[in-house]
């Protein structure tokens, strides 16, 4: 078989899907060519994941052709699709959490690996090939969430797949991981396996991937070689505007203590300490697992933790539960939105008016009307892309259900908002109105508490940046002065450049 | 034009056809029922309805909030057996008024007992709490015979004056029973809570998502004390209209209410999966329950096959329902 | 509680194992109680009557490992009893009796399955309004009277012995080695597990999980007849009114085992144990000669206790309340 | 030494049953008897496995009143086997089985049955037309009840125009199946005979509600409940089982048995028919 650069091994023409109130496919085209990686972009809702669901045959197409691998395909169930050689990593994680990694990796294919000992011998195999050292007995629900993403990746390696769809397979990874994962992309490639890569970071997208589309609104807006797009124009394609910067100039006026946190101490936390400032940007660097999540979930009270002091304007403050935290001021947006975040089946007003439905009530009775403009108020002002504040959340595209999340705090105005990976799956221009909100709240003397993966992000947005290592807090720097690579090794315990 | 209107008025009645189906359902038993045997809807065949649907009527109207908060409270049967022996017991020693409000206590409490064991032990999934009530549906009515000696008591019993259960159990205002005008008033409250105040949108929300909602600031705890002590306050009522509709009670007095209650909740309309129904969808449920065994006796079907209609139609209605959330 | 090698595992275990301990509690505690507890006859005869119990919470375990459950085994073991019953009593061969019965509760499993899967409504549900059907149906096939079999060897399968230990003993762990043998070894077993620890992750992993799920309810079906067959063997009479609580009962088993009702989790094993803890405490009680309603007290007390042990355990684990 | 006794109960959390243990226990020693009750709680397959406990605990003697008379015969052979005297409470097996039990005492639930439709054809010389309210179905004594009812009552000229029985033995369902039968025959019904006296106090409730009066309520137990209710004239008859004499004769027959004697296996106690003109010939019962 001959991998010459040109074959087409994908071929989707003018496909259309509407869902209830939207059209999310609008006439799409798009060749993938063998053995190269193909990026697609777009920004949140423009119809990315819907594409490939249509694809892997989760969803049923309205109209248009797909042509794999020389091969029509009308209907198709996700077992069939995986059978012709596509597989796909969902944007979503996709493991059963109460069973072992080994047999996640072949689910449903006991038989074919001949009992549980076969399964886990060709787990092995197919996670060493990515170089992962996670034992395959462990249970996925015990894995951090990189961990998770490298099962994912065996997993879709074990069906000997011609095309590999991965959908924001980045969004949880450290630049560690992200550096196995574009060697594995390399692999993949050379074994003639094409890739079609989405992501919302671009720097991924000019580093490895070979052509890109761009989408935008159900639409193909443009597919190039990669070399022919300079940054600028993909921005401008995505967003259908021009974007001067990705990031706007960090918060100026940094005032006194605003808070101060003495020793929290968990199994995983010890003695954790740190203050943060009126009108600061605190950004939190570390490993995913560190326990970044686990400082702040203390400090909201989401945890049982108990013993640490939490000082406001020096005054002693008990947070035993969010509610304590809501009152002293703190607002939380959550890393699991859809487990943590919202109540899916809930209309977009009630999501957004969740934690401040208690303040437009009067002698306990509820005032609706209020609800109603609440949500209105905050789908204008952030965008949300929906066709109507009493559409279900669960609705909308990853994106947009962030965004009601972040509308949810704003509406009730918190001195210190705590932020953990506000920007997980969010478009370039989306992204850019959320740092410009969190520029916002902190320059009108409110702090922000921000966890990242994504280290430009946070090196860029903070004024003050805390390493953690394991539980631990191993530095602060200023990223104004500090290069990244010195934080990063901070943050890592080690020098921690790709080889 | 005209086809268009027409259309969407054929979409618009699918459309409450299809949220109202068990009105639909019960029109049809209605009519079909009144036209095989017109006493059906004779004054005091209505009468007798309005009596019957009295007890699970209470009892389900509490359930609905404990699953509209995600939950289930199987204790219910539990909880009217002792309800019903400890009231009963009390009106000669302590008078009616203290004797009722010390049942509407009892249940109270049991509900309560329940959200503090499921709370404490963080118990926070329905299967869980299915379960845990289950225990402590029998322990509840192991109590109630522990009290009674498993024996029955009765009216006559009572030489101290007992004229306010006797209304409950039989007497009327005009020509409604007070015990219609106990669900009446019970409803609008009940109805008020979940639409318009902020406890009944908690209530929603820790049905809905527990976890978001307690990030949010909401008060998940706070949410499920209240539903199962509105769930326990609702069978002590149930229980009280049972026992003086019968002028007895015996220990095993609720036996299969706390099942007949969810499914006529279910039937309703309201989703065991939480965050979602109406006391509203309720009372449709609970009345089609106690319509179906009415009219099939007005039509002169025997016990054995009314069981085999019971669960069909039943089964059907949640069938059809689900149906439409497809 | 750190310990090393197996001490730290069977710490493990028991923490794991609520109802593990409670039959060990019990077990040690009959040893001071001067009764005839450890006499081979009670104990046969305690494993005997609960094997039927034990019989249809196997089946009812596949349910609920796939993320479901059957609360109409109830209505199904009485129906299939009578009609074998009902069958034999007419002039059929006992054989095709029984194979007639079993196969009527295949055909409810299937039934089941078509609306709690295949239509996809609550099975907590509609399992519940099938069970209440059935009662009635039962009902109606005997008016209400219990019918006594007139076969005298059908009564043999229930209440006779295998070289001295007790036949349903015996049947009840043929079908626990192959439920746990399909659970444990099968790609039918695995997908189960599967399917139950997340649907949708299943479905997209390519697993057949309608029907799959859907055959959890056939063989869920099929068990409660087999052990409605023999019930009424044991007792040589077909009734409805014998299986007014056994679902609940069952299904509650099943759970204070440490089968999750949310599925994916526990297995025949854990099942089997919590049967057992009913089993055992009933025998124990009647041995100790407790009265009535402290009997019935006390196995509410249990229930409850095991299942807040367990979540109290859970708890702490849960990441996020 | 005394005997070790065991009586098995039908269901503790009914009152009959619970008052009926209370019996043994009370005049057990009397008899020279050890007694232990078990409770079946209405479950047939439990209350075959407390003959299995009784036989493993080594009982002499064991009382029972069984749930269903045909599914507690397998056990009692093994009882038989295993050398333990077996008397029968309230409810006899079928001739088939006698073989399997030493001795019955009770009341005869096939003959309150005919009893109750002997007090109809004395009072309705001329016909009428009846409502017949059976309790739990598929129990033993509504089964029976129903039985001979029906065995005397079909060849006379009253008419029972409709006969439900109950899911359970509750009041409740007993007062809607009235209220529903009120609404459909209305003025028709002259009579109804209740299965059990708790049964006909919500008939009576659902009468007085419709306002009819003058039905001829027949009951049968001779609880509290029917004892109050014909003495305030709102039920006619309530066929009266006397417990108290059935538990000792059980327990005297036992003694007979232990010491080798013969008895008469079976051993009728007669049943009360109380209406207004003989109540003042009974005490005020005790449960
Ligand atoms: N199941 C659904 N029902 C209704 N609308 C849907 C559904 N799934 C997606 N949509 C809508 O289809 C559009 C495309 O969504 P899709 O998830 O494909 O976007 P995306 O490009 O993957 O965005 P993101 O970058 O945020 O993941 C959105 O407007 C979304 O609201
Ligand atoms: N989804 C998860 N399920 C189970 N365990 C998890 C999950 N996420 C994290 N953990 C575990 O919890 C511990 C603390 O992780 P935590 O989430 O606090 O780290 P973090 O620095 O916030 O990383 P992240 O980038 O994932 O937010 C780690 O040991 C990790 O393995
Ligand atoms: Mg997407
Ligand atoms: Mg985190």
């Amino acid at each position: 078989m001959d991998s010459g650069g040109s074959e087409v091994i994908l071929s989707i023409k003018d496909v259309c899907k509407s869902f209830p109130g939207v059209k999310a496919l609008d006439k799409v085209s798009i060749d993938v060519k063998r053995a190269m990686v193909h990026g697609i972009v777009g920004e949140n809702g423009a119809g990315k994941s819907t594409l490939m669901k249509i694809l892997s045959g989760v969803y049923e197409k309205d109209s248009g052709t797909v042509v794999f691998d020389g091969q029509q395909i009308e209907h198709t169930t996700p077992q069939q699709s995986m059978q012709r050689g596509l597989a796909i990593i969902y944007q979503e994680l996709n493991l059963v959490n109460t069973m072992s990694v080994g047999e996640n990796v072949l689910l449903g294919r006991f038989r074919e690996m001949k009992g549980m000992r076969g399964t886990h011998a060709k787990a092995r195999e197919l996670l060493d090939r990515i170089g992962s050292k996670i034992g395959t007995t462990r249970l996925v629900s015990e894995l951090s969430v990189s961990e998770k993403q490298m099962v994912e990746i065996a997993k879709a390696l074990s069906f000997e797949s011609k095309l590999i769809i991965m959908d924001e397979p980045s969004s949880s990874l450290t630049a560690e991981e992200m550096c196995e994962l574009v060697k594995i992309i390399q692999q993949l490639k050379d074994q003639g396996i094409s890739i079609i890569y989405i992501s919302h970071k671009l720097d991924e997208i000019f580093e490895f991937c070979d052509n890109v589309s761009v989408m935008r609104d159900g639409r193909v807006i443009d597919t190039k070689p990669k070399s022919e797009f300079t940054r600028n124009e993909l921005i401008m394609q995505m967003v259908g505007r021009e974007i001067e910067n990705e990031y706007p100039e960090r918060p100026q006026r940094v005032g006194e203590v605003l808070m101060e946190v003495r020793s929290i101490n968990t199994r995983k936390l010890h003695d954790v300490s740190f203050s943060l400032h009126k009108g600061e940007i605190l950004g939190f660097v570390g490993l995913v697992g560190a326990g970044r999540t686990e400082i702040v979930r203390a400090l909201f009270g989401a945890d049982r933790v108990r013993g640490h002091q939490v000082l406001i304007e020096g005054k002693p403050t008990p947070i035993l539960n969010p509610r304590d935290a809501i009152g002293a001021g703190f607002g939380f947006i959550p890393e699991d939105r859809k487990l943590q975040g919202l109540v899916l089946p809930f209309s977009v007003e009630s999501n957004i008016s969740m934690a401040s439905f208690r303040k437009f009530t009067r002698l306990g009775f509820l005032r609706k009307s209020i609800e109603k403009e609440i949500g209105t108020r905050q789908v204008k002002a952030l965008s949300v892309k929906t066709p109507s504040t009493k559409v279900p959340v669960v609705n909308l595209s990853g994106g947009n259900q962030q965004k009601c999340i972040v509308g949810r705090w704003l509406e009730i105005s918190p001195s210190i908002l705590i932020m953990d990976e506000p920007t997980k799956g969010i478009d370039v221009g989306a992204k850019y109105e959320i740092y410009m909100l969190m520029k916002d709240i902190a320059e009108r003397g409110g702090a922000i508490i921000l966890i990242s993966s994504e280290l430009p992000e946070v090196l860029n947005m903070s004024n003050r940046v805390l390493t953690v290592f394991e539980g631990r807090i191993t530095g602060e720097f200023d990223p104004k002065v500090t290069s990244a690579d010195k934080i990063m090794s901070a943050a890592l315990g080690f020098d921690g450049e790709c080889s | 034009m005209t086809v268009q209107g027409t259309n969407s008025a054929i979409r618009v009645g699918a459309s409450i056809l299809r949220d109202y189906l068990v009105l639909v359902m019960i029109a049809a038993l209605v009519a079909l029922t009144a036209l095989i045997e017109p006493k059906f809807l004779s004054p005091e065949n209505l009468t007798n309805i309005m009596f019957q649907f009295g007890p699970l009527m209470m009892v389900a109207l509490g359930t609905t909030f404990v699953i509209i908060g995600g939950f289930i409270d199987l204790s219910i049967a539990g909880t009217i057996n002792l309800v019903a022996v400890v009231t009963i017991s009390l009106i000669q020693p302590m008078g009616q008024v203290p004797a009722l409000l010390t049942g509407l206590a009892t249940g109270t409490v049991c509900g309560a007992l329940n959200s503090v064991l499921i709370l404490s032990s963080g118990a926070l999934t329905q299967a869980e709490a299915l379960f845990m009530t289950f225990g402590l549906s029998t322990v509840y009515s192991a109590i109630a015979l522990l009290y009674s000696h498993g024996s029955t008591m009765h009216f006559w019993d009572i030489t101290a004056s007992k004229s306010i259960f006797q209304a409950i159990g039989s007497g009327s205002l005009g020509f409604l029973s007070w015990s219609f005008v106990i669900f009446l008033i019970s409803l609008a409250a009940l109805w008020v809570f979940q639409e318009m105040t902020a406890e009944g949108r908690a209530v929603r929300l820790t049905g809905g998502n527990k976890t978001a909602a307690r990030l949010a600031g909401v008060r998940i705890s706070r949410s499920i004390v209240v539903i199962y002590a509105i769930g326990g306050f609702m069978a002590a009522l149930g229980a009280i209209v049972l026992f003086s509709r019968v002028t007895t009670a015996s220990p095993v007095i609720g036996v299969g209410y706390e099942t007949n209650a969810i499914l006529a909740v279910v039937v309703g309309g309201t989703t065991l999966k939480g965050g979602k129904g109406s006391v509203l969808r309720t009372v449709m449920g609970v009345l089609l329950v106690v319509l179906m065994s009415n009219c099939l006796n007005l039509l002169g079907v025997s016990t054995y096959l009314q069981v085999v209609a019971e669960g069909a139609i039943l089964t059907f209605a949640i069938w059809l329902d689900n149906r439409k959330h497809m | 509680m750190n310990g090393t090698g197996k001490g730290a595992t069977l710490y493990k275990i028991l923490t794991k194992q609520k109802a593990l301990i409670a039959i060990l509690v019990m077990l040690i505690g009959m040893l001071f109680s001067h009764s005839n507890f450890y006499s081979a006859f009670n104990l046969l005869q305690m494993l005997s009557s609960t094997s039927i119990l034990l019989i249809l919470a196997f089946g009812v375990t596949l349910t609920i490992i796939a993320g479901g459950c059957d609360l109409s085994i109830g209505g199904i073991m009485v129906v299939a009893g009578i009609v074998s019953i009902k069958l034999m009593n007419a002039g059929m061969p006992m054989g095709l009796a029984i194979f007639l019965a079993i196969l009527f509760g295949t055909v409810v499993g299937f039934v089941n399955g078509f609306l709690a899967v295949h239509q996809k409504t609550e099975p907590f549900i509609i399992t519940l309004g099938i069970g209440l059907l059935l009662t009635g149906v039962a009902q109606q096939l005997t008016n209400a009277h219990p019918v006594p079999a007139q076969n005298p060897s059908f009564m043999m399968i229930g209440n006779g012995y295998f070289h001295g230990v007790p036949n349903l003993v015996i049947i009840m762990l043929v079908l626990f080695a192959l439920t746990y043998w399909l659970m444990r070894y099968t790609e039918f077993g695995r997908n189960l597990y599967a399917i139950g620890g997340d649907y949708e992750v299943a479905r997209y992993s390519g697993i057949d999980v309608i029907r799959t799920k859907w055959l959890a309810f056939v063989i869920s079906g099929t068990m409660a007849a087999l052990a409605g067959v023999l019930l009424s063997s044991e007792l040589n009479t077909g009734s409805a009114v014998y299986g007014e609580t056994t679902a609940l009962v069952v299904n509650c088993g099943v759970v204070v085992g440490g089968t999750s009702f949310a599925g994916g989790i526990g297995g025949i094993p854990q099942s089997a144990l919590g049967l057992l803890v009913f089993g055992l405490l009933g025998n124990s009680m009647n041995m100790l000669n407790i009265s009535s309603y402290f009997q019935i007290m006390l196995q509410g007390a249990v229930i409850v206790a095991i299942i807040w042990l367990d979540s109290y355990a859970q708890k702490r684990k849960r990441e996020a309340v | 030494a005394k005997v070790k006794a065991a009586f098995i109960c039908q269901n503790m959390a009914n009152e009959s049953q619970a008052f009926s243990e209370k019996q043994f226990m009370k005049y057990g020693a009397d008899f020279g008897l050890d007694m232990y009750t078990f409770d079946a709680k209405g479950d047939s397959q439990v209350e075959s496995q407390l003959v299995m406990n009784c036989i493993a605990q080594q009982f002499k003697v064991i009382f029972l009143n069984p749930n269903d008379i045909n599914a507690i015969v397998p056990s009692l052979m093994q009882a038989k086997r295993a050398g333990l005297i077996v008397g029968m409470f309230s409810s006899d097996l079928s001739p088939a089985n006698q073989k399997y039990r030493d001795f019955y005492a009770g009341s005869n639930d096939v003959f309150a049955g005919k009893q109750a439709a002997e007090a109809f054809m004395k009072h309705f010389p001329n016909g009428a037309k009846i409502v017949e309210i059976g309790g739990q179905a598929g129990h033993d004594a509504q089964i029976k009840r129903h039985d001979g009812f029906h065995s005397v009552i079909d060849s006379s000229n009253i008419k029972v125009i409709d006969y439900k029985a109950c899911q359970q033995w509750s009041t409740e369902q007993a007062m809607a199946i009235m209220e529903d039968d009120i609404v459909k025959y209305g003025h028709e019904i002259q009579g109804v005979f209740v299965h059990w006296d708790n049964g006909a106090t919500g008939v009576i409730q659902a009468a007085k509600a419709a306002d009819l009066k003058g039905l001829y309520i027949i009951g049968i137990d001779g609880n509290r409940a029917g004892y109050n209710q014909v003495l305030s004239g709102e039920q006619a008859v309530s066929i009266s089982q006397d417990f108290v004499a059935m538990a000792k004769k059980d327990m005297e027959l036992a003694q007979k048995v232990v010491k080798g004697q013969q008895v008469d296996p079976i051993n009728y106690i007669p049943l009360n028919v109380i209406d207004k003109s003989t109540i003042k010939n009974f005490p005020v019962p005790q449960w």
